[in-house]
């Protein structure tokens, strides 16, 4: 939150990175002198008050948010690859905050609110741009599950509802609204808050602050053990030397199992890909996020031009993320269903990312059988919509000891208490 | 899209096949814990690498078989030989 | 179409024509005796038949085809090829065409693209002038705050989305067979039809395998097509092997898109009569990659102005086009690909000035000039005037299916190119030509033809492997003895300098308008893995994939951070290895529509469709309440085919039902019908129906439509895995059988005009005393035989649900038509049949429940049963009584009774917090009042309890919980009549 | 009524309602769900197998006798424990009854179903019907794995189809057998996919056995 001035008194006393403006810009620009680095490399330090296992927008996210809502500095966030390498370099960039549940909503609304200062707060354009949120509904039941969607975020004070199919065309003109389609669109939930947003920059934004703040960021740093004795965790050790640490922080998505089994911890999560795929790009057509669930699939069109596609996880679980054929086969006769007109619109690359699934689609946050070792896992193929919130109510649990209330109903707990969230609903719900 | 041996159709796209999942026991419902039966319910070893589960070759023979597959390269085998067991 | 990209030609006096067009050339593919015309951006320009696109329009000396992304400067031919970063154009209402690749057609409408107000006039060039100032990812240090004025800028930042325009009009018709898709099943797949290509497809087809050949230009060849004679020769001689050789099938103008596990490789296929594009899905059992090699461009200042272009780009519009590409060339060449280059344009008159061999250290700094080459400045500082520069500074490996199959291939600093790395690759994947090494065409095609028999020998083991294991394939005769492996020859690789970047600062990725100084800065400011710099920059994201720039990327990003190439390492490449439009991927529709056997009548009588999964079922006929009313008083028919059935036989059936079902069935007597649910293991309710006993050993199983399906591999999955001793055969019967409800006051009456007929033994008696409710009797119906008759329903009226052999059904649902005309049958549908089981207070699975939802809260007290030794999710259910933990069904009235809230609508207490929702809700015509169903807190489930409903416009409005969910006969008065 | 439409002209045979179309065409597809249509279900290692004469992958024909009348019936083993088998329209009484007594004769359980009514069952003919069915449909059938006289159960434009290779005087023959809701578009996505190879809707002969 903090205010463009109070974050530009902050970089101003700060060392590290010159200032981001458009004038700055421009000085640059006629001096020609290179900006400094965004983030710096430090040495692994022997002992840190804090590890933060994961280097994707979760840890650094958790690791910003230490520092500054905190004060606690002495964190390193590892990562065995390059920043943001994992899920949050590879997921589709949708925000949005009209969840089922009550606490889905409220959680995710917080993080919305968080994306909407971010640019201002971590002075770095992470380019959320607001298109809105269609999720279409191709039958009664779907509709149903729509307007119970809009009747919760209403209550939650979360802007949404459910339109009429000639809004959608007026929304999404290239809409095959017809009777003749095959998945007729008998309406949608529209959730005008909802929209696209750069992630790399996310990432970025969110580790140039973090070193700024004196977080420690160590790539290609892979963590191979975690030392627990007598419950407590003690240390962590890596491909690149140990570390003593009293407070390991899980944030390794597709990975989380195999980080938490290191601690003798075992997870509700299995590990599904989840593929994307983009096109050429043409002139901007498409001005809102659309998703099907019915269809799985989902589509915006970037400033580039490109459309993004996404779809459902993979039919069955894999650490694999070579992608496949028939996931762009089905993607794009889905595609192709709502809108015809995109038949001669070439596919460019797919890829392909690693969701940690729960048996609830919710996720799994704070801490667990071992003291000192904190979960945030379990985000399935809606972890970079929760990034800020995530980073926000870890750090405050880190620093505090206390789970924080907004997060209350995502513990490892609720599985053996048979409380589960509600998140899956009717009808798995789309993205 | 990966090739499926099938013991009883031979090799086939997984399309054909839905997928169970991990293979884990059932406990006695009579006698099980919360706790026993709700890790049953929920907790899958998520191995990365060789593990042995369950397919229904819903499109094929309709039976349900054991595949081993090695969820890093998605490579697969027949989880028992057994269960290869076809007419001559 | 906007402005933007339709603009309006510069008026020119002179029209077109082919002054650059050479003499004829011995390679040409250009067919002089067929002239024809299209359109460049609205004017009409001359050329033959076998042109592209490209090759057309600098035959008339068009030199610049497009503007480049940020700074709109003006591009011209490159690479000549599908490559070709600079000459993407919108043909019709098709955008980014390569246009040269895409042939011309006579007629066809081809336009720039991305250029206002026009290709010769670009305003969007005045960004040149803020260079600078737009450095690379500029836009991640600007546009911060104020943050209202973001989407102000947005628009801004759109406008420069580099591509062209879909076409408005639907150019998808799944039925309409333009794209097409086909299974394909080679022994052997070689990606590639240069000489080795061609090669290794000869020997692998003499060795006995059907081969697939695919080759991305329209003609196979490779290289060796703008060769000299002797390339020409050896050309004609191997395509004469491929056309006398059986078993190859030659796909031209095809690319493989990629190579997935277990050797799935997705082919797309061009140039078919009448259909745009086929996806060809081959289950291949060896893939020979002979992608041959993509000749990289040379970075250095100017290196994007029109008239800078790669040596094989000369020598294919030359030789295969016969086009003179410019006037007075310098040459920069450190192979024989770039002597040739010089060679071929003095023989066709281009003045080369000066041959700058960079073997000997020559090199070019500069070149000089905007929309065409002014000057260039060389090594040894000289400046000379030209038109053209020509570069031959190295070659990329096209490795991506390579890599796709496990190959991480590594530098090689002498021969200046990345080596792919063959021993990690699987045994069903081989490579051969360029993409391995280098040699003279002698041994480049003995290697190809030692890998082709490989390939052909590893795909007979393969075959061997998979038959065996197959039922119904040729088993081998005798076990023969594998042949022994073929011995693969060393392709070496030949020396060559590593020219990435010169002396200055250049373009690296053409297509993002990338340069080399970008890279610089994006490593400066700490992206300085190449992955991060990549995506900072945004270089190998554009159409081209890398394919071109990609080694440039890493080797200047390794000069950046002071590390070699080797290093700093590769990038995977993705699939598809060349673009593919939605249309091919998509195919033809395929959605499976299922049809009851009623269908068309409903179609003649005004049916209002539902989609209800794979069916399309009549929600209603015209007025769904009036239809609700004729049940209630009278009698009305419902189609319920979609109902699913399953046949249950064996002595072990009751075993099953006990298992799966929450309730008892141990003592279900023959002749009788009992309702039952079925929960997961976590105790959710997951479906529901009845069951009837036919037989000792014979049950009938329905399933709700939706569940039918998944219940059945339910049963077999606990039948297979869980108890395999249990004797039970269960096989679908849902559509063997159209099933009716007859439902109302009146059904038995016509019931027994159709069923009943005391002479006849197959007849069945219907009077109360000998059918009582929850019975069934099998027998005669409507003069079918094979009849099932159930009194059952879900309307909560007197009703009988009849299952007629499918065949019949139409027959059956007429002739209750006609039988029960003077007593007011009327069909009824979907809609009216939700009004009455919601009268009813009838739960529907998924509707009144969700995801969450086990059996207490879902008003089952009375029919789950816990005292049984197992059946499925038996623990949570008994936790769940225990605890009495979950939500409640109930039923609910508004207090003002015109009032129907929308299903979904939330139920708040008190303090505002959500304590349920409204699951089921609609009009009552009996009661004349809406009536819902609800999901509620426990704590508020009973009777009597007022609650408030937060209507969808935000008001509320207060509702009462009711004593029973049925709100229409609770006691069930009128259905056990 | 069969589930596909006849269209014009129309005949009747043995109560079904049939096409009575000639075609000449290279490429044909016959709607042939009026044929009798007995599942049968039995241990696949047990003793019916070889009562009937048929092991899972293959189809077989045999001319069955029952009360003096005799049947020619066409076996197939699509799937283990699971067969299948066709006679003429309106012989399902002398079938069902053949099986009965053959069950009768083993001591397992044996299930016989008559699903003339609850499946579709078309017939694709014409020396490029593998390059046809290769378009909806992802098994190899080259002749040495899948020859004439194979059966196996697969996909077929997305529904579970029954394929039985059951070649006509040495010409490439596919009987494709699936449930019945769904017999109308596997039809018209089999024309719909064959328009290249000319394919050509025929009508039905009896006995079409």
């Amino acid at each position: 939150m903090g205010t463009d001035m109070a974050d530009a008194r902050r970089f101003a006393r700060r060392p590290g990175p010159a200032r981001y403006s458009g004038l700055a810009l421009l000085r640059h620009g006629v001096v020609d002198h290179p900006w400094a680095p965004a983030w710096r490399t430090r040495e692994l330090k022997r002992t840190y008050e804090v590890v933060i296992v994961g280097g994707g927008i979760h840890g650094l996210a958790t690791a910003y948010y230490l520092a500054r809502n905190h004060g606690i500095t002495d964190v390193a966030v590892l990562d065995k690859g390059y920043l943001g390498g994992g899920g949050s370099g590879r997921n589709t960039a949708i925000l949005r905050s009209n969840y089922l549940t009550p606490e889905g909503v409220r959680f995710y609304d917080r993080s919305l609110d968080l994306y909407r200062g971010l640019a201002a707060d971590l002075n770095f354009n992470v380019m959320f741009s607001r298109k809105g949120h269609l999720t279409l509904a191709h039958s009664d039941a779907s509709l149903r599950t729509m307007r119970w969607r809009a009747e919760v975020n209403k209550v939650c004070g979360v802007d949404s509802d459910v339109i009429g199919p000639q809004d959608v065309k007026r929304l999404v003109p290239e809409m095959d609204v017809t009777d003749e389609a095959r998945y007729p669109i008998l309406g949608a939930l529209y959730h005008p808050p909802g929209g696209i947003i750069r992630h790399d920059a996310v990432v970025w934004g969110y580790a140039r602050a973090a070193d700024s703040l004196g977080v420690h960021l160590h790539q290609d740093t892979e963590v191979t053990g975690i030392d627990v004795s007598a419950g407590k965790v003690r240390g962590v050790r890596t491909t690149r030397g140990d570390i003593a640490t009293p407070l390991v922080v899980n944030a390794t998505a597709g990975w989380a199992t195999l980080v938490a089994d290191m601690a003798g911890v075992r997870l509700p999560v299995q590990t599904f890909p989840l593929q994307a795929a983009v096109t050429e790009p043409v002139k901007p057509f498409l001005r809102t996020v659309v998703v099907s669930g019915t269809l799985h699939v989902y589509v915006s069109q970037t400033a580039r031009g490109e459309l993004v596609f996404g779809a459902s996880v993979d039919p069955f679980a894999s650490y694999s993320t070579r992608g496949s054929l028939e996931f762009t086969e089905g993607l794009a006769s889905h595609v192709l269903a709502l809108m015809p007109s995109l038949a001669k619109l070439r596919l460019l690359r797919q890829w392909s990312g690693l969701c940690d699934m729960t048996p609830d689609f919710a996720p799994i946050m704070g801490p667990t059988g071992v003291d000192g070792f904190l979960v945030d896992v379990g985000w399935g193929t809606y972890g970079f919509k929760a990034g800020p919130v995530a980073g926000e109510t870890m750090a405050e649990c880190v620093a505090t000891g206390r789970t924080p209330q907004l997060i209350s109903s995502f513990g490892l707990d609720r599985f053996a208490q048979g409380r589960l969230v509600g998140e899956k609903g009717a009808a798995a719900v789309g993205h | 899209m990966i090739l499926l041996p099938c013991p009883w159709c031979g090799p086939r796209d997984a399309e054909e096949f839905g997928y169970v999942g991990e293979m884990h026991t059932r406990p006695d419902p009579l006698t099980t814990s919360t706790e026993e039966w709700r890790d049953y319910l929920y907790l899958r070893r998520n191995v990365a690498g060789w593990t042995t589960e369950r397919w229904h070759h819903r499109m094929g023979c309709r039976r349900y078989l054991l595949v081993e597959r090695d969820t890093t390269t998605n490579a697969v085998r027949p989880a028992d030989p057994g269960a290869g067991k076809r007419e001559p | 179409m906007t402005r933007e990209t339709w603009p309006t030609p510069p008026r020119l006096d002179k029209s077109p024509a082919m002054f650059r067009r050479l003499s004829r050339q011995p390679g040409e593919v250009i067919d002089r005796g067929a002239p024809l015309t299209f359109t460049w951006n609205g004017r009409t320009f001359p050329a033959y038949s076998g042109d592209t696109i490209a090759s057309a329009l600098a035959a008339c000396g068009v030199r610049v085809f497009s503007r480049s992304f940020k700074y709109h400067r003006p591009r011209g031919l490159l690479t000549a090829s599908y490559l070709d970063p600079g000459c993407m154009v919108q043909v019709g209402d098709e955008p980014n065409v390569r246009g040269a690749h895409r042939l011309v057609e006579a007629g066809m409408d081809v336009r720039s693209q991305d250029t206002w107000p026009s290709l010769a006039l670009d305003v969007k060039a005045a960004n040149e002038l803020a260079r600078r100032a737009l450095s690379t990812g500029f836009y991640y240090k600007t546009f911060m705050s104020p943050g209202w004025l973001w989407p102000a800028y947005e628009r801004v930042l759109e406008r420069f989305a580099h591509g062209g325009v879909l076409g408005g009009n639907p150019s998808y018709d799944g039925r309409g067979g333009r794209y097409d898709k086909r299974h394909a099943h080679p022994d052997v797949l070689v990606a590639g039809g240069g000489p080795a290509g061609m090669a290794a497809a000869v020997a692998a087809a003499r060795a006995g395998s059907s081969v697939m050949l695919v080759e991305e230009e329209h003609e196979l060849g490779g290289h060796l097509r703008w060769g000299g004679d002797t390339d020409l020769t050896a050309l004609r001689e191997l395509r004469e092997l491929i056309d006398a050789t059986p078993g190859i099938e030659v796909l031209t103008d095809s690319v493989v898109l990629g190579r997935y596990d277990d050797n799935w490789v997705s082919v797309v296929q061009r140039g078919l009569p009448d259909i745009d594009e086929r996806l060809v899905k081959a289950r291949v059992k060896t893939l020979v990659v002979a992608s041959g090699l993509i000749e990289r461009p040379y970075v250095f200042a100017g290196n994007d102005v029109p008239g800078v272009m790669l040596s094989t780009a000369v020598r294919r519009l030359v030789n295969l086009y016969a086009v003179k590409p410019g006037e007075r060339a310098v040459v920069l060449t450190a192979n024989a690909e770039g002597d040739a280059a010089a060679t071929d344009l003095e023989r066709v008159g281009v003045e080369v000035i000066r041959v700058v061999d960079a073997r000997r250290g020559g090199d070019v700094v500069s070149v000089h000039g905007r929309s065409r080459i002014l000057f260039v400045e060389l090594g040894n500082g000289q400046k000379v005037e030209c038109d053209m520069v020509v570069t031959a500074t190295g070659w990329t490996a096209p490795v991506s299916l390579l890599t796709m199959a496990g190959d991480v291939p590594r530098y090689d600093p002498t021969a200046a190119r990345f080596r792919s790395d063959l021993s990690r690759l699987p045994p069903e994947v081989l490579a051969t030509g360029g993409v391995v090494g280098d040699g003279t065409l002698g041994e480049l095609v003995a290697h190809a033809d030692a890998v082709g028999r490989e390939a052909a020998r590893r795909a007979v083991d393969v075959a061997r492997v998979r038959r065996a294991a197959t039922p119904t394939s040729v088993k081998d005769a005798e076990q023969t003895e594998p042949a022994p492996a073929v011995q693969l020859p060393e392709l070496a690789m030949d020396a060559h300098p590593e020219l990435f970047r010169g002396r200055t600062h250049g373009i690296v990725d053409f297509s993002e308008d990338v340069s080399s100084k970008d890279l610089f800065a994006a490593v400066a400011e700490g992206y300085s893995s190449a992955e991060l710099a990549k995506r900072y920059t945004t270089a190998t994201m554009g159409p081209a994939q890398g394919k071109l720039e990609t080694v440039n990327v890493v080797a200047i990003v390794a000069e950046a951070t002071d590390r070699t190439i080797a290093e700093t390492g590769t990038t995977t490449w993705r699939p598809p290895y060349a673009p593919v439009t939605l249309g091919a991927l998509a195919g033809r529709e395929r959605e499976p529509v299922r049809r009851s056997p009623m269908q068309s009548w409903h179609e003649r009588h005004g049916a209002v469709p539902l989609v209800a999964g794979a069916w399309i079922r009549p929600d209603h006929y015209g007025d769904p309440a009036a239809e609700a009313s004729t049940v209630r008083e009278g009698v009305g028919i419902i189609d319920v085919t979609p109902i699913g059935k399953l046949d249950l036989r064996g002595p072990d059936v009751a075993k099953l039902l006990n298992l799966v079902y929450v309730n008892k069935w141990s003592k279900l007597e023959v002749g009788r019908v009992r309702y039952g649910v079925m929960c997961g293991e976590d105790g959710v309710v997951i479906d529901d129906g009845v069951t009837a006993r036919l037989g000792d050993e014979h049950y009938l199983m329905t399933t709700t439509s939706s569940g039918a399906a998944a219940i059945w591999a339910w049963l077999e999955s606990w039948l297979q895995t869980d108890h395999p001793e249990w004797q039970v055969h269960v096989t679908p019967v849902t559509t063997s059988y159209a099933s009716m409800n007859i439902a109302g006051p009146r059904s038995r009456e016509l019931v027994r005009r159709v069923a009943d007929d005391i002479d006849d033994i197959n007849d069945i008696d219907v009077e109360p005393e000998a059918f009582p409710y929850m019975h069934v009797r099998t027998g005669r119906v409507a003069g079918v035989d094979g009849c099932v008759l159930m009194r059952i329903g879900f309307t909560g009226e007197l009703s009988f649900e009849l299952h007629v052999p499918a065949g019949y059904g139409l027959h059956a649902w007429q002739t209750l038509l006609d039988e029960g005309r003077d007593l007011g049958v009327r069909a009824f549908g979907v809609e009216a049949q939700r009004i009455l089981r919601l009268e009813k207070g009838h739960l529907i699975v998924g509707q009144d429940t969700d995801g969450l939802t086990r059996a207490y809260s879902a008003g089952l007290e009375g029919l789950v049963n816990l005292d049984k030794t197992d059946s499925v999710g038996l623990p949570e259910l008994r936790w769940q009584h225990e605890l009495r933990d979950g939500p409640r069904l109930v039923g609910l009235q508004t207090t003002q009774e015109s009032l129907v809230p929308a299903e979904g609508s939330q139920l708040v207490d008190d303090s505002g917090r959500i304590c349920g929702r409204v699951t089921s809700s609609r009009l009552s015509p009996t009661r004349g009042r809406s009536v819902c169903l609800g999901q509620i807190d426990a704590r508020l489930a009973e009777p009597g309890t007022l609650v408030k409903i937060r209507l969808v416009d935000g008001g509320t409005a207060p509702a009462v919980v009711t004593e029973h969910l049925a709100q229409v006969d609770p006691e069930g008065l009128r259905l056990r009549g | 009524m069969s589930p596909i439409a006849t269209g014009s002209p129309e005949t009747v045979v043995a109560g079904w309602a049939v096409s009575a179309r000639r075609s000449a065409a290279e490429l044909t597809l016959t709607d042939h769900t009026p044929l009798t249509k007995v599942a049968v279900r039995a241990p696949w290692d047990g003793a019916l197998p070889e009562a009937l004469g048929v092991s899972f992958g293959r189809t077989a024909r045999a001319s069955w006798e029952v009360g003096g009348v005799t049947t020619r019936v066409l076996l197939a083993g699509a799937a283990p424990g699971e067969w299948l088998v066709l006679a003429a329209p309106g012989e399902h009484a002398v079938v069902v009854g053949w099986l009965e007594d053959a069950a009768a004769r083993t001591d397992e359980l044996v299930s016989v179903i008559d699903l003339t009514h609850g499946r579709a069952l078309m017939r694709l003919t014409g020396s490029r019907a593998a390059g046809l069915l290769a378009k909806e449909c992802g098994v190899d059938l080259h002749d040495a794995v899948c020859p004439d006289a194979s059966a196996l159960r697969s996909a077929v434009a997305g529904v579970a189809t029954d394929i039985l290779r059951d070649d006509r005087d040495g010409t490439r023959s596919y009987l494709l057998h699936c449930e019945r809701s769904s017999g109308q578009y596997l039809f018209d996505s089999l024309l719909d996919a064959g328009r290249e190879f000319g394919v050509e809707a025929d009508g039905f002969l009896p006995p079409g056995i």
